[in-house]
């Protein structure tokens, strides 16, 4: 078991923001080990040049670490084969992949059901279809924060060809059941995909046993560096595909007015690839491995589990959490409100109540009272507006943890809410 | 106390004791304006003698920073004339909050300054089209 | 003006690689200053966070260094506004933007010119719109490997709607007149984008000047990291066009069913960005500028200077390069044969005369000799089979060279290939 | 002199002097093969008796590795049997080559060999067939 007091100390930013730093935002970017930093520092130190078809030593080590790269990331996420590791920017890049590939062989009134959960990134690149009449239908919530599997049965058709589902809501911290809803959708004879870029970064994922024909996640949400992500697809899918983007690399021949197409997974990736990326998403797949991702979920899970008993303690006026409290099915993310900060739309009228509904504390005022304070929490809709409104709020405040959070930057978190809550209470 | 903990306190003070706020009966002129992003609102309402803003009122809801920014421009604009209003530029009122403040929240900041600015405008169209 | 032979001090990799090493492959991809290495490390050491509407310190810096890299690349190439510089991966993603987001507007009949000199990232994206009935029309070069002015007019039509060519050939290092063919697509009513992955790098670019209305190039091959590239785009073009990619960041606002878009360039930039890529660009263009683009121009060409002097000097027996002698239209770029390698056809016969023709050498041959010698070339058809097949060759040996190239590199390249020559003479 | 270089003078040895070069009459069966991308070409001509490769020649053009195993291909194959043949693993071809090949190289050392396999393997659909 990784000492977790320590491992603060492999991230030197934290050394260099000082120690009363306190970064809660890692739902959007988690920060990077020194290990991490050095693997891309190295590459362009010792290694650097392009992969592919160069036939000299520099070459070949850049191509042979390009491909352990892959090799190893196929590993991590229990993929048979490196050939179904693409590499792409991040999350959004794999999943708008899909929509233009997988869009291809749609038609009008061929649906996509995904949920209201969704980030944007899982949400509008299917709107883009819309446009040629195919639907997007969305599965309901429960009120304790979980996806209604029922409504999800209920809206599965003849018609739909996608199920899109995310593993873990990026502002509820639900996990799902991506496991029994791969079974639906293949019942269903649906393409099922999964939104990875909040589960592969703090549990031990396994496309094989999950069952999934796609799923799309980012490096820099799991240690690695900005600029790269993956899309998982099964071999036999991907190699039935269009290419998505044209160019180098991506091409087996080109004549003047046809060409052929490299295998996959190349087939996908056009043009000189983010190859210090890769190699640093690499090497932040061996740190996390080192920690081992039972280890890494048990210490969210320890987290999030201490935040809702302070959270009970603290009792903060008007505060209201969202998400299951089960923490079994719960990621590392607490989004909270304080008062009422419900959506406004112009057919509404504005009371003279006073400034504020209630005791409320907009969000962005306690991100920015947080800051002061020396914690970086994220505040807004989360890009998840549809989910956002059906909580009947317009923005929430979010922390979020990761393996280098520990017990007392929960309890400062709270000292800090009450603090704010008195400041603004009038 | 600093200069930003200072301009701190003043807004704060503006959000919550704001000044003129409250619904205007018979005003000249009225504007409601929000975000939809982050669900701040203002609605300002003016009475103008002539060409000069004798009163001015809102109401409103969302952050300090908009209320705050909302309750100082109902300070700023009474009195002045429609003209001198709609040349106030966006970063004599950032500058007159004084603080610190990233993209998203100057957005917060100017939505009560520009909800004053279109309501007369909108109110110098009809005075034209008249 | 810089001191040429020192610069390879500020590039750590020769130190690594020993002073025996001469790196012919920068047309692929450049070496990288430890200036721009220290860029990205600090980048994850100091400011690491995601960008856009954060409210905390952290974040508030990563959007201000990542808003003043675009800034920086803005400037470099001569553009009046940031909002014209969208970030992608490399210049082959940003020709892949236009060919989906132009491809949109396009009917059946339409027509795409392009040069048979272009490289596979202007020649593949173009294909893909095949499918609709949209025609793609190659102009020719002439013998001494410039463009055929005269066949580019013939070749436009009122169907044309997209001129696109590469400003510098990664093949012939021609340097295409691009001013001029900008005015005459624009006569023409159609789009001029401009392929500038080897222009940028090499010397100075003001798309105003050039009069472009899209230009993309590559961080890589301008000392800057993989993954981060750049699409230029005039911005009343830009606002006009539907979004690329959809998800975070390029949203003002999403609904169940409809999605309003942030302004551009985000609009163009789905989910969480390159960041550390972007800043380690803007350092590589900060580099860039304290050489100054004209003196980096002058160096590659006295650098092409002497290999055409050193080439008919050493006269090695069946030695043919390719491309115009005149150093005033030519990048750092030479490419050439040694006896016949012409393209293979399943029609064709094989003649007894004994392997190879005439006294060729196989370029794979000739870049692993190199290889041993330690010079890193790349032999094949560098990503343009239509060029390599026009030149009546199947592929080519290519050396390319940069501001940390030395005359003595020049000298060495062709001591290496004069052994070579004689190993392989039977 | 080290194990690469010697591998490297023998495959040199085979490129500049190939065995059992030149066109064939009357084989049993004959393939060309070539790679497009980097215009390498292999014909293979064998005579079979029986089961037994008699001879086999072979002609071509393309880089010092390709031609070099073609001649090394042939005079591996020549007294073997067919299904011997077929069983030759990649992996031994490019052990017996003894270079370190990238893996576009590597292809080009294959050719040969995927040639051969592919001309028995017809000839054998052929037999099955008569
Ligand atoms: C002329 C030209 N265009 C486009 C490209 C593609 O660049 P990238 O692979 O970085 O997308 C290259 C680089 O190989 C090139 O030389
Ligand atoms: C659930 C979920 N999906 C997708 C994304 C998009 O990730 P990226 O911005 O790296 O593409 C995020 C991250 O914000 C996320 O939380």
């Amino acid at each position: 078991m990784p000492s977790w007091e320590r491992i603060k100390e492999d991230f030197p930013i934290f050394h260099n923001l000082g120690s009363g730093y306190t970064y809660l935002d890692s739902a959007a970017t988690s920060q990077k080990p020194l290990f991490v930093i050095n693997a891309i520092s190295d590459f362009y130190l010792y290694h650097n040049s392009n992969v592919h078809r160069g036939i000299y030593r520099l070459s070949e080590e850049a191509t042979e670490m390009y491909d352990r790269s892959r090799e190893n990331v196929s590993r991590f996420i229990g993929s048979r084969d490196p050939g179904q590791i693409v590499f792409v920017r991040n999350a959004t890049e794999g999943l708008n992949l899909l929509s233009y590939t997988l869009g291809r062989e749609m038609a009008q009134g061929d649906e996509i059901l995904i949920t209201i959960m969704e980030h944007h990134s899982n949400i509008v690149p299917w709107q883009f279809l819309q446009d040629r009449g195919i639907k997007l239908v969305y599965a309901d919530i429960r009120p304790d924060g979980t996806l209604d599997m029922d409504d999800l049965q209920s809206k599965m058709s003849p018609r739909t060809r996608i199920v899109s589902v995310t593993h873990v809501s990026n502002v509820l911290g639900t996990v799902n059941p991506v496991r029994e809803i791969g079974k639906m959708a293949h019942d269903n004879g649906s393409t099922f995909i999964v939104d990875g870029a909040q589960s592969v970064p703090h549990m031990p994922v396994d496309v094989e046993a999950m069952g999934c024909d796609f799923m799309a996640f980012s490096g820099h949400k799991m240690l690695g560096p900005t600029g790269i992500g993956v899309l998982y697809g099964r071999k036999e899918l991907l190699e039935r595909m269009h290419p998505f983007m044209g160019g180098g690399e991506m091409i087996s021949e080109v004549y003047r007015d046809y060409s052929t197409w490299a295998e996959v997974p190349e087939k996908f990736e056009a043009g000189t690839p983010d190859i210090a990326g890769a190699i640093g998403l690499s090497a932040a797949v061996d740190y996390l491995r080192s920690m081992g991702m039972d280890n890494v979920m048990k210490h969210g899970r320890d987290l999030i589990r201490l935040t809702l008993e302070m959270e009970e303690e603290e009792n903060i006026p008007g505060l209201v959490s969202y998400g299951p409290r089960d923490t079994e099915i719960r990621g590392p993310v607490y989004s909270f409100s304080i008062g009422d900060i419900s959506p406004f739309s112009v057919n509404q009228t504005l009371s003279e109540d006073g400034i504020g509904v209630g005791a409320s504390i907009h969000p962005h005022d306690v991100a920015s009272s947080l800051d002061a304070s020396g914690i970086a929490v994220r505040s807004g809709h989360h890009c998840a507006m549809p989910l956002t409104h059906r909580l009947n709020t317009v923005a929430t405040t979010r922390a979020s943890y990761y393996i280098y959070n520990t017990e007392e930057d929960v309890r400062k978190l709270f000292r800090s809410l009450k603090r704010t809550a008195e400041v603004y209470s009038r | 106390m600093t200069d930003v903990e200072e301009k701190t306190e003043i807004l704060m003070d503006h959000y919550r004791s704001p000044h003129n706020y409250g619904k205007m009966e018979g005003p000249t002129a009225q504007l409601l304006e929000y975000n939809p992003v982050c669900g701040d609102a203002v609605q300002m309402f003016v009475k103008l003698k002539g060409n000069i803003v004798e009163d001015v009122k809102f109401i409103g809801r969302g952050c300090s920073i908009s209320q705050g920014s909302a309750s100082m421009v109902t300070d700023l604009a009474k009195g002045k004339s429609v003209e001198e209003i709609m040349k106030i530029a966006p970063q004599f009122l950032l500058d007159l909050i004084g603080l610190p403040l990233g993209p998203s929240r100057e957005k917060c900041a100017l939505l009560p300054l520009n909800t004053l600015q279109k309501c007369l405008s909108k109110l110098d169209r009809e005075n034209v089209n008249r």
